[in-house]
C-alpha cells in the first residue's frame, strides 16, 4: 500500500493513454489534456500511433519539452508525416478515417451531448463565456467514436447543458444524428473523469456508469451528478495512475505544469 | 431539395457574383509592386464595419503587427473569424475594433465577458472548422456547401447553417453560407513584392482565406526575388494577384511563434494574461501599441535586440521550414 | 508588296496575341495554338503576362523549345510561380481573377456556344468523336469573356451545333446564362479564324462579323457560314500575321511543326 | 431548394456514408509496409467492374505501368474517369478494360470511334474540372457540390448534374454528385513503404484522387524512408492511411515523362500513334505488354538502358521539383 497523490486530470489522462491503440487514428484537441494523453500513449505503450490536429499537422511526433505556447508550435508539428491545413484534416475524419477523437468539455449531459460555449443565463449575456465549439463539434461529429475528458461535478453532469457546442446522441432516439445529417453510427464513446468512467447504452444511448475509482463509493459518484445515469453490472474500478505513468507526464511530456497547476489533487492509497 | 431547417444566426449573406464583380473592378492582375508600410496596408485596405479573417492565431504565425496597427489606427465595428484564435479575439476587444465575432474558438476572460455584459460584443456561433469550411466555400467561388457536422447542436440554430434533403441521396444534409471576408490578413514566411508567397508548417486555411478575401494582406519575416519564387513554385502558397498589400514584418507574429524562425515570448504573453487579470490592458496597450509608431519601433524599444536574438536561437526546429 | 505564306493555325495565333494586355489574367488551353498565341505575345509585346493552365500551373514562363508531348512537361510549367491543381485555378476563375479564355473549337453557333464533343449522328454513335469539353467548359463559363479559335468552314459555323460542350449565349435572351447558373456578365468576347474576325452583339448575343482577312470578300466569308452573322459597319480589316511574328513562331515557339504541319495553307499578297 | 432541371447520364450514385464504412472496414490505419509488386496491387485492388480514376495522363506523371499491368491481368468492365486523358484512354480501351469513361478529355482515334461504333464503349459527357470537381466532393466526404460552370450545355443534359435554387441567394446553381472511385492510381515521384507520397509540380487532382478513392494504389519513381518524410512534412502530398498498395516503378510513367526526371519518349507516343493507324494496336499490345511478365522486364527488353538514361538526360529542368 503507497500514497499516491495526483490531479483530476492527471487521472484522465492516463485513464484515456490506457485505451489508444497502435492500429487506430485519432483525432486529438491540441494544447491541454487530450493531446497529453495520446503522448503518454506514445511514450509508453504505442510509439507509432498516429493522430491528427485540427490546424492540419498529420501524425506529428512532438518534441519535448514541448513550449509553453505549444499551440501551433514548430515542436508540437515535429516530424509529422505531413503538415496540411483544416479542411484537409476534417475532411478525413468526415470520410471515415478517424476512429476516435479525444475531446474535453465544459458540461454534458446524459446523451452525451457537451457544453464548451457557455454557462449560465442566456447566449448573448452569459455568466461566464468559454472558447466556444472550437474543432469539437466536427471532431464528435465524424469521427467513429469520441472519448470525452471533464470533471465529475453536479453542474458538468447535467440533465439539459446550458449550449450544446458539440452533438452527442441528441435526444437519444435512434437515428437522431442521421436525422441531423450526421454521419451514420458515431457518436460518444467514453466519458472519462477522475472518480468514474461512462460509457453509452447500445441501445437508449443513455450514459452508463462503467467503472469508479477504488478510493470512492458509488453514491458518492452518483452524489456529483445532477442526473442518474445507467449503471453497468457488474461495476468496474477504474485504475489510478501508476507512478511511471505519473512521473512520465511530469518530467517528460509536461514539465511546464500545465496539468500539474491546474485542477484538484488527489492523494489515495493503493 | 427541401429546406427542413434552418439556423437564425446573422451571417454575411454569399454573393458570389458580386464577390466576382469586386475582384474584376478591384484585384491587380499585372504583377506589380505591393510592398508598403503597414501603416498604409491598413489604412488602405482596413476599413470600419469590415468583416475580417486572418489565419492562425496570436499563439503561432499570426499577422499580430497588423493586429497592432489595426488597433493603433483605432479601426471600429470589424466582425472577425475567430477560428482557431487565441487571446487575439482579447487584444481586437480590449483594443476597441471589433464588436462582432463568428466564435470558433477564443481565449476568453474579463475583456470578452465584460464586452458581452455591456452589449458591445455580438457572438455567433460556430465552429473552428466550419468557418474553416465557410471560407473553402467562399474561396471556391460557390454560395454554400454542405457539410457532415454542426448538426444536432445549438450551434445548428445559433448559426447561418441550413439543413437540407440532399437531392442525391434523399438524406438530411448541413448546408453553410459561403464567407467571403471584406479583407484578409496573412503572415507568411516569405513572399516577393508582388505578393506571391510561401508559408512553410501546418495552417488552418491561408489558401481559402487567400481565395475567398475580397482585399488581401500580406505580411512577411522576408521579401525574396520574384525569380526565387519560380525557381521553387511548390513551395508557393498564395498567387501574386490574389494579393492586395505586402508588408514587410519581421517578427509579425510576435508575441506569438513563427514555427521554424522563432519561438513565442511567453513573457509577454503572461503580460497580456497578467493584465487582463489586473484590469491594466490599457497600459499593455499603451506601451506596445499607442506609444510606438510602428512595428519596427516596437520591436526596437520595446521588445529589444537581445530578446529577439533569443526567441530566434530558441527555434531550434528549422527542419521542414524551408 | 510581298508574298506571304502561312497556315489558318498561325493567322490565329497572331490574331490572338495581338489581343493580349499585359494588366490581364488568362486562361489558356494547354498544348495547342491557344497557348503559342499567349507565348507569342509574352515574347513580343508582354512579357508579364500571367496565364492559367489547367493542370494548375499558374503564370508559368515556358522553356524553349517546348517538347514535342508538351503537356504537363517540365518546359511546359518552368517557372511558373505556384504549382497548384486544376480545383484552384478554375476557383481562381470561378472567382472572377480571370480576365479572358483563349480556347479552341470544333464547332460554333451563332450565340457562341460550341462543341468539342462530336460531330454526325448522335452522341452514343457520332460520326466522329472528339476529346471532349476538356476544360473549355469552366474557362467559357467562368472567365470574364472568352476568345474562340476556329477555321471559317461552313460545317463549323453552324446554326445548331451537334453537341454543346461550352457555353456561349445559350438562346441569347437576356439572363440566358445567369438562369442556368453561370457568372453573371459572362460570355464569349471574340471568335477567331483565319479568314474573319466575329464579336457578339451586346443586346441580341448574335454573332457578329467585325473583320475580314484583306484578301478576300464579304460574300466568300459569308458562302463559309451556315448562318448569316450580324455584319459590324464599318466592317474591319484582319491584318494578316507579319513576318516577324511567323519566323517567331516557326523558329522559336513551334519549332516542332505543330502549327505548320496542320492547317490549311494560305498564301497572300500584302 | 427546388430542383429546377437534372441531367439525364448515369453516375455512380454518391454515398458518403457507403464511403465511410468501407474505409473502416478496410483502410489500414496504422503505418504498415505496403510495398508490393505492380502485379500483386493491381491484382489486389483493381476489380473487374471498378470505377477507376488516375491522376495525370500517359504524356505526363500518369501511372502507365500500372494500366500496362491492368492490360495485362485482363481487367474488365473498367468505368473510368477521363479528365484530363490523353491516349491513355484508347490505350485502355484497346486492351480490352474498359467499357465506360466519364469524358473530360481524351485524345481519340480509330479505336475510340470503332467502340463507340461497336457499342462496347459507352460515354457521359462532363468535362476535365467538372471531373476533378466531383473527386473534391469525394474527397470532402459530402454528397455533392455546387458549382458555377457545366450549365446551359449538352454536357448538363448528357450528365449526373442538377440545377437547383439556391436557398442563400434564390439564384439558380448547378450541382454536381460527388466522385468516389472504387480505385484510385496515382504516380508520384517518391514515397514511403508506408505511403507517404510526394508529388512535385502541378497537377490535376492528386489529393482529391487520394481521398476520394476507396482503395488507391501509389506507383512511384523512387522510396524513401520514413525519416526522411517526416523531416520534410510540407512536401508530402499524400499521407500513408489513405493508401492501400506502394509499387516501386521507376519510369513508371513511360512513355510519358516524369517532370524534373525524365521526358516523355516521342518514339513511343508515335509507334502507339502509327500502331493505331495502321490497325495494329495489337502488335505494340504484344510487344510492351503481353510479351513481357512486369514493367521491369518491359524497360529492361523493350526499352533499353541506353534509351532510359537518354530520357534523363534530356530532362533538363530539375529546378523545384524537389
Amino acid at each position: 500500500m503507497t500514497e499516491l497523490t495526483f490531479t483530476d486530470l492527471e487521472q484522465n489522462i492516463c485513464t484515456i493513454a490506457n485505451m489508444i491503440e497502435e492500429d487506430k487514428l485519432y483525432f486529438v484537441q491540441m494544447a491541454g489534456p487530450p493531446l497529453f494523453a495520446i503522448l503518454l500513449a506514445k511514450r509508453m505503450r504505442t510509439p507509432e500511433v498516429g493522430f491528427l490536429v485540427e490546424e492540419g499537422a498529420i501524425a506529428p511526433s512532438p518534441s519535448f519539452p514541448l513550449p509553453r505556447m505549444m499551440l501551433g508550435a514548430a515542436r508540437s508539428h515535429y516530424r509529422s508525416v505531413a503538415w496540411e491545413g483544416m479542411n484537409i484534416v476534417d475532411a478525413h475524419a468526415a470520410l471515415g478515417y478517424v476512429d476516435w477523437g479525444i475531446l474535453s468539455a465544459v458540461q454534458i449531459d446524459k446523451f452525451g451531448n457537451f457544453n464548451s460555449t457557455f454557462l449560465g443565463k442566456d447566449y448573448d449575456h452569459p455568466d461566464r463565456r468559454f472558447g466556444g465549439p472550437g474543432g469539437a463539434n466536427e471532431i464528435a461529429s465524424c469521427c467513429w467514436g469520441t472519448i470525452i475528458m471533464t470533471k465529475l461535478e453536479k453542474r458538468k453532469f447535467v440533465e439539459r447543458v446550458d449550449f450544446v457546442s458539440s452533438p452527442g446522441y441528441i435526444d437519444g432516439s435512434p437515428g437522431a444524428r442521421e436525422k441531423v445529417g450526421l454521419p451514420a453510427n458515431t457518436g460518444p464513446y467514453r466519458v472519462v473523469t477522475e472518480r468514474a468512467l461512462f460509457g453509452f447504452d447500445e441501445k437508449t444511448h443513455m450514459m452508463r456508469l462503467d467503472a469508479i475509482a477504488p478510493w470512492i463509493t458509488l453514491d458518492e459518484v452518483l452524489e456529483r451528478m445532477d442526473f442518474k445515469p445507467l449503471i453497468a453490472e457488474p461495476l468496474g474500478v477504474m485504475p489510478p495512475p501508476t507512478e511511471e505513468e505519473l512521473t512520465i507526464i511530469r518530467a517528460e511530456i509536461d514539465p511546464g505544469g500545465y496539468t500539474l497547476n491546474r485542477g484538484e489533487w488527489l492523494t489515495v492509497t493503493v | 431539395m427541401q429546406v427542413l431547417a434552418s439556423g437564425t444566426g446573422e451571417y454575411k449573406p454569399p454573393n458570389p457574383d458580386g464577390m466576382r464583380s469586386w475582384v474584376r473592378e478591384h484585384k491587380v492582375r499585372a504583377p506589380v509592386d505591393k510592398v508598403m508600410t503597414e501603416q498604409e496596408a491598413v489604412s488602405r485596405f482596413v476599413d470600419d464595419g469590415d468583416y475580417m479573417a486572418y489565419d492562425m492565431n496570436i499563439a503561432a504565425r499570426g499577422p499580430v503587427s497588423l493586429f497592432r496597427e489595426i488597433i493603433r489606427q483605432k479601426k471600429r465595428d470589424l466582425w472577425i473569424a475567430a477560428k482557431f484564435s487565441w487571446s487575439d479575439t482579447t487584444l481586437l476587444v480590449a483594443g476597441g475594433c471589433v464588436n462582432k465575432v463568428d466564435v470558433g474558438w477564443m481565449e476568453t476572460g474579463a475583456i470578452i465577458n465584460n464586452a458581452l455584459r455591456e452589449d458591445r460584443l455580438k457572438f455567433i456561433e460556430w465552429t473552428n472548422g466550419a468557418l474553416s469550411y465557410r471560407l473553402l466555400a467562399g474561396a471556391l467561388g460557390v454560395p454554400f456547401l454542405p457539410m457532415r457536422y454542426v448538426g444536432g447542436t445549438d450551434v445548428f440554430e445559433n448559426s447561418g447553417a441550413k439543413l437540407v434533403e440532399d437531392p442525391y441521396t434523399g438524406q438530411p444534409v448541413v448546408l453553410v453560407p459561403a464567407l467571403n471576408p471584406d479583407v484578409g490578413l496573412i503572415h507568411v514566411h516569405e513572399c516577393d513584392a508582388f505578393g506571391n508567397a510561401r508559408i512553410y508548417g501546418a495552417g488552418v486555411a491561408p489558401r481559402e482565406i487567400a481565395m475567398a478575401s475580397r482585399k488581401l494582406i500580406i505580411s512577411t519575416e522576408q521579401i525574396i526575388s520574384n525569380e526565387e519564387i519560380r525557381r521553387s513554385p511548390q513551395r508557393t502558397t498564395i498567387p501574386y494577384y490574389l494579393v492586395d498589400a505586402v508588408v514587410l514584418a519581421p517578427f509579425g507574429g510576435y508575441p506569438g511563434s513563427v514555427p521554424g524562425r522563432y519561438v513565442a515570448d511567453a513573457e509577454n504573453v503572461l503580460e497580456f494574461a497578467f493584465a487582463q487579470i489586473q484590469g491594466t490592458l490599457d497600459q499593455y496597450l499603451e506601451k506596445y501599441i499607442f506609444s510606438v509608431a510602428s512595428h519596427e519601433e516596437m520591436l526596437d524599444k520595446r521588445v529589444g535586440a537581445a530578446k529577439l536574438l533569443r526567441l530566434s536561437q530558441e527555434e531550434t526546429v528549422r527542419e521542414g521550414y524551408q
